[in-house]
């Protein structure tokens, strides 16, 4: 072994002044902010913040247009029963689009869910639990076929979601023949499946269970994305998945679970479902996709993943439902609520553009 | 090789089609004809029914029968058929014209509106005056079958339709809204809620399908104000028919695909051997198969069954 | 210097969101000069280059070519003006073949009414040119001018943008960092590319790290601090270890140098 | 000025030795290609290559199973007819995916141009050429601003379409008022609006004019693609766009004329919709955003951009067009049909990035 | 040499589609030591250590750690083994700060029931880490261990790039052209941070195209031309005339350093 060198020799002399260089670097905060910079500097370093605030903001215009019809304790918790199963499948559509990816198939899995988990309990007279388990056993089991066809076959997201979505779809009505459960028949032998349509009244607040679920599945979903290490990794796979597979992280793995967590999700959302329209339709949830992607793109995430916050897809949801009632109470014409909810999409991403490019 | 015919429906996904084509294919097999079916990928997917009118052509087949989508839209390609030696008839939904078609099997949905519309009416009695009614609809798009069953609700109540072909240009006070549900449960809730939240007082509830209307129960009942609500709808599917029996739906305007179905094939069939065609019903310009009031509180004027005789003829 | 500049700036100024890259640079490049730019990370020499050939629009400041005032909107401008830049990055376009590189944005179109109304391009013409300059420049190895861009390798590709900028420019050719990723192989090629270049009269600004090489081939050295030029020198009068010195802040610039 | 320097410097003294240094790139082509390889290289260098053999092994599957009712020239060209639309739509959204975009509202620009023909011909008597015109100034209209608010406020494609989708169908429903206009009512008055369902007979062959139409389309933009200067830097902007502005294409202006082009491409679209189903309908082509997306994606273009070529697109809306009649003149269940589909576009983007994967 | 090497391959062979990377390529690096790759661009060199690193599998070839064969089928295998990769991109993930991608793949938990059972970050802990290790290694111009890397330059994201295989690298550390667009200051305090780790008993495997960087601190040349190992020289017998030469095929490399 040789000794370690001299530092300097002929070729680099022009290097020995090195050591009396200025340590400073080359950044230059603008000292002089305007007031208006400050608030963009918020906006941009909290992502949830902008749909917050459009959020109160279109309470605030309902509210002084509509009074107190719309102002109250049961419309406001009424907004929130209508947005539940948008919500719970917005988190699902949340964490695939953090990994830069989107998902089709989650209105599809989502029905063939809460139809496998009526079947199980009312045709084959199995236990309400476990049909429930049922239902979420194909959940995973579509979620994680989109996973491995992602992680592993490497094929794009849009593309396996697109195909799952009309296969799934086409397996739901298949399957159930196109047969309706009634909320009766329902429960009379599982009762359990129609649990999320029970509710808390506080006052004139109404908070189904369903409702409640969505609150603590954003909240426990918030609490991993932000204090897990699996959190931080989803983030970095959403953000370059080469540079987060070279630096120790297993980005099929991630892949896979993300996918397949969105099933679970997606399952939940089916029985959410059962609970909010009492019965079983293989019918239902035919908007789950665009509604999803909706709000979680309100909600400020980005299509190209690894930025943005799950609070803000449910504040986007809540703005859309909010939306809906208030222009249904003012008695808007449905295609004029449409037309606004697609005015509202570009706009919610026009301002978020507009801050990341003052903010930089 | 045998006579072999073809049921296009709107889509393939609604019980009520589904069990019309049940029908046809029973029929069929009675009958030895060879029957295929096609459907749209949505209610209101009119070129997926023309690819399958240019497929039966293409396939060779005597007779085709048909729930359009858009039946104005529809004609050109039900023309070409019948150009090409095919008997059309169209079931459930007519043609506009309605003679687009060599024949039609059809429920008179305007009549299926009527009489809920009077049943409900009568129901109230004097309460019909200031009756705070609402509105669940189909699509924003307002097909016939639900303009139809909308329009025909508010003749029966005694409601000035305006323009029976258009909802929503009503001013009667007593229409609390409009609100579409997409013909199922979820979008029955919502649309429930959002009027509800316009006018709490709403005691009549037009429903365009059972789904729609189990929906809105499911609504009515969170606020506990299923009691005092008359919900009525039009289909008689099964479910449906049980939901009158449980008092969820007050009335049910029942229609009978299978029959229609059933009827059509045998029209095919006949036409086939004889190349006779099927005739209209006596002072209508379809074949009208049917609709009855299904109810157990018969109102007075109004001819009803019962929910007995109801569950008999239901269908999916 | 006797001449009048042929490209300058004055008071430049560019900011992203809270970081200002250009602050008040000013910039003089003379005639058939090699002008060397040189400068810590993030010291604003990309910036400054991307501001004088139209990438990015500076926030304020005054850009002027041969006496007049330019103000570009986009890199078209620039090329259209006679500036031709070899960005940092590249800016090759990979499934595009080299001839296409070559001419983006400037294609030949067939003559007669094929090229006039039915704007067809002549590919022939096109291939021929590109691959007449690539031999010109010594850059033989490329067997077929129809290959994509991204079957080539580093060295190749960048041979190609500097083949692109030197075959094209008319006024000024703007090198950003050409020898960064290269091998001593391929950096040799491009320094002789751009002597080369040089001999044909034209002027050319080359940003570089690589202090042996500066100090070879430029004539006059624009050194970048923070921002700003802190000051011009001359590398026969200065020794590395004072650029290098000056770049880096340890030592003051001579007060004739800031002026230059 | 000083006069140009020795090229060598005692700094360098060590490049000397390069005079004498190998002409030889490192670049190793194996030798030893077996069939298979050469046959995927073929395959790689040829992108529409892949779906033009699916859709001649599915049209002999069909052949060999159905027989002369599958395998005649009526049937053939009826598929032909069957896919014109679809043909056409996918010709833009061809283009707007080679830009690394993705149009979700074509089939609503579709629509509303077909309607504001058929309104503005039947309804304000204006004679039916002017209403062509006016549908295709509505469709460039609906581009433009697509085009306008890609590229100038830079949002990305997915959600201003998606919004676009929802404000244009809407538009679309409230002008029209829900109204088809009858075929009669346009054959009386502007029978120029049906002209593409007329037909050329050919023996059993029956080429309507819509189908001639789809066919000089992709000519056309087969050409344009290929041998215009346009072509080249469409290219170029979905390869990378950052690359294309910085070496002399004006990208912004670029995605503003695809997108605008697109929207002329949907007009025409409706154009041929009227002549296929002889009416106009408001209600029509809800499915043409999935199913051109589907023709492109089976036909091998990759939703990264900058790769694939229009015939593919082609060839992919006629592999879908096939196993649907093939599929229905076998007596398949609808929801059979779907699921294959389904099947079907996951399975060709495997097998195109198998092809990739192994040809490099 | 009278060690056994700590790290070998024999017959590696990569192909990417119809190019050969690696072409029975062989490597060797003992305890202790520097060694330096160096070759032409497109010769192998990052293809040969993402092989060792776990980065991509090669299709044939044998590699050893301290003399038993591995396979590892990803970085995180190879991290797992004792061997810290610093790759040519970096492969920092922008969004997340400086202290998350310190221990990406790697992160603490907090201790008690918080971390076993609700996995819950030990952020503190972390990011104490990761700023002790910043200061050890000369980076305290970054501010805020919180940063995303994203807002730092190219000189800074080096160092935490650095910083971070050197703080965890436990057998080797390798580093591909870590100063390739670095500034002289910056590229000094790479060269600086190398010799740091080194000293203490880390072997290094550095690959640079700098060759008075690669002869000032490297133990033994690792020559690498046309997919394989053309030879290994001493930096003390040979110049780098010789060295250059025998890189780009000028100069047959003698028949004991082909031995080596
Ligand atoms: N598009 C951008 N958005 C935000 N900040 C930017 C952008 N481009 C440059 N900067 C910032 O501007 C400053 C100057 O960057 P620039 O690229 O001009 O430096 P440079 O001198 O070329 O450095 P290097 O030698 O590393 O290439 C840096 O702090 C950089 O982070
Ligand atoms: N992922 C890949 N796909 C296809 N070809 C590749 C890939 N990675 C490397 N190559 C090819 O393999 C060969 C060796 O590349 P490699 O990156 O190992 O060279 P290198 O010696 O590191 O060059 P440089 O000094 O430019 O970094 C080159 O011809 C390169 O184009
Ligand atoms: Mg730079
Ligand atoms: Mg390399």
């Amino acid at each position: 072994m040789s000794e370690p060198k001299a530092a300097t020799k002929p070729h680099l002399e022009y290097e020995n002044v090195l050591s009396g260089s200025s340590k400073q670097v080359a950044q230059f905060d603008s000292d002089k902010k305007t007031p208006v910079q400050k608030f963009q500097y918020f906006l941009h370093s909290s992502p949830a913040a902008v749909p917050l605030i459009v959020l109160i903001l279109s309470l605030a215009v309902f509210a002084s247009i509509l009074g107190s019809k719309f102002f109250s304790p049961f419309a406001l918790t009424l907004i929130l029963q209508q947005v539940a199963i948008t919500g719970v499948i917005g988190a699902a559509q949340t964490l695939v689009i953090l990994t830069a990816g989107i998902d089709l198939s989650v209105g599809a899995i989502m029905v063939l869910s809460s139809v496998v988990m009526g079947q199980v309990a009312v045709h084959y007279g199995v236990p309400a639990p476990l049909a429930v388990l049922c239902g979420f056993v194909v959940g995973a089991v579509c979620g994680f076929i989109n996973g491995f066809l992602i992680a592993r076959v490497k094929l794009p997201p849009f593309i396996v979601t697109l195909g799952m979505w009309q296969i799934v779809l086409a397996t739901n009505f298949l399957y159930s023949a196109n047969e309706t459960i009634r909320s009766q028949d329902l429960g009379d032998s599982a009762a359990l499946l129609q649990i999320f349509g029970q509710s808390v009244k506080l006052g004139g607040a109404v908070f189904t269970y369903g409702v409640i679920a969505l609150a603590v599945l954003v909240a426990v979903l918030w609490y991993v994305l932000n204090n897990t290490a699996w959190g931080r990794h989803l983030y970095a796979v959403g953000d370059d998945p080469d540079a987060a597979e070279l630096s120790g992280v297993n980005v099929k793995r991630m892949l896979i679970s993300v996918y397949t967590l969105a099933g679970l999700i997606c399952a939940l959302g089916g029985w959410v479902m059962i609970g909010r329209i009492g019965s079983v339709s293989p019918t239902a949830g035919q908007f789950a996709n665009i509604e999803s992607i909706t709000a979680v793109v309100i909600g400020g995430m980005s299509l190209f993943g690894g930025r943005g916050s799950i609070l803000g897809m449910l504040f986007g949801a809540l703005i859309v439902g909010v939306f809906q009632l208030g222009l249904r109470m003012a008695g808007t014409d449905p295609q004029w609520t449409y037309m606004l909810i697609g005015v509202l999409i570009i706009a919610a991403v026009a301002i978020d553009q507009w801050i990341r490019k003052v903010a930089g | 090789a045998g006579v072999s015919a073809c049921l296009i429906t709107k889509t393939d996904t609604n019980p009520f089609f589904v069990k019309m084509k049940e029908g046809a294919e029973a029929k069929a097999k009675e009958l030895g004809v060879t029957l295929k079916s096609y459907a749209g990928k949505i209610d209101g997917d009119s070129e997926s029914q023309v690819a399958a009118i240019e497929t039966c052509i293409a396939d060779g087949a005597k007779g085709i029968l048909i729930t359009a989508s858009d039946t104005k839209g529809i004609v050109p390609a039900v023309k070409e058929a019948r150009d090409a030696g095919l008997l059309v008839i169209a079931l459930d939904t007519p043609l506009d014209p309605i003679d687009a078609a060599d024949a039609t099997f059809a429920t008179d949905n305007l009549l299926a509106g009527k009489l809920i519309g009077q049943w409900a009416a009568a129901t109230l009695g004097d309460k019909a005056k200031d009756a705070k009614v609402a509105f669940l609809d189909l699509t924003p798009a307002q097909p016939s079958v639900d303009v139809m069953r909308d329009q025909g609700f508010m003749m029966g109540f005694g409601i000035d339709p305006k323009d029976p072909t258009k909802i929503g240009d009503e001013t009667d006070p007593r229409i609390v809204g409009h609100d579409i549900t997409n013909g199922n449960e979820e979008g029955g809730r919502t649309a429930m809620e959002n009027l509800l939240q316009k006018n709490p007082n709403i005691n009549v509830v037009h429903t365009i399908n059972e789904p729609a209307a189990a929906g809105a129960y499911e609504a009515l009942k969170s606020v506990g104000k299923e009691k005092g609500v008359l919900i009525v709808s039009v289909d008689g599917g099964c479910p449906g028919v049980k939901n009158v029996q449980e008092g969820v739906i007050g009335a049910t305007s029942q229609q009978y695909p299978l029959m229609m179905a059933a009827l059509g094939i045998e029209a095919i069939k006949k036409f086939a051997d004889t190349g006779e065609k099927p005739k209209p019903t006596e002072g209508k310009n379809f074949f009208d198969t049917g609709v009855s009031l299904v109810t157990d509180k018969p109102a007075k004027g109004v001819p009803s069954i019962s929910v007995a005789d109801g569950l008999k003829k239901c269908w999916g | 210097m006797a001449q009048e500049p042929i490209l300058t700036a004055r008071g430049l100024i560019k900011r992203y969101g809270r970081v200002t890259a250009l602050d008040k640079a000013d910039f003089d490049l003379y005639p058939g000069e090699i002008l060397a730019v040189i400068g810590d990370n993030g010291a604003g020499k990309s910036s400054l280059i991307k501001a004088i050939s139209g990438a990015v629009t500076p926030d304020e400041g005054e850009i002027k070519l041969e006496g007049q005032t330019i103000h570009f909107r986009s890199p078209i401008d620039a090329r259209k003006a006679g500036i031709e830049t070899v960005y940092q990055n590249l800016a090759l376009s990979p499934a595009l073949s080299i001839s296409d590189n070559m001419f983006l944005g400037r294609e030949l179109r067939k003559p007669g009414i094929m090229g006039s109304l039915f704007r067809s391009l002549d590919k022939a013409a096109m291939d021929k040119f590109s691959r007449d300059k690539l031999s010109e420049l010594g850059l033989m190895t490329i067997q077929n001018i129809n290959q994509a861009v991204e079957t080539l390798s580093g060295g190749q590709r960048q041979g190609v943008a500097v083949a692109r900028a030197a075959a094209f420019g008319s006024k000024v050719v703007i090198l950003d960092e050409p020898t960064a990723a290269l091998g001593v192989k391929e950096s040799r090629r491009v320094l002789e590319l751009i002597q080369d270049v040089r001999s044909r009269g034209m002027p050319i600004v080359l940003i570089s790290h690589n202090m042996p090489h500066v100090f070879e081939v430029a004539d006059r050295i624009h050194i970048h601090r923070l921002g700003k030029r802190l000051c011009v020198i001359n590398p026969k009068d200065y020794t590395m270890s004072d650029a290098v010195a000056f770049m880096t802040g340890a030592k003051e610039p001579p007060v004739e140098a800031i002026a230059a």
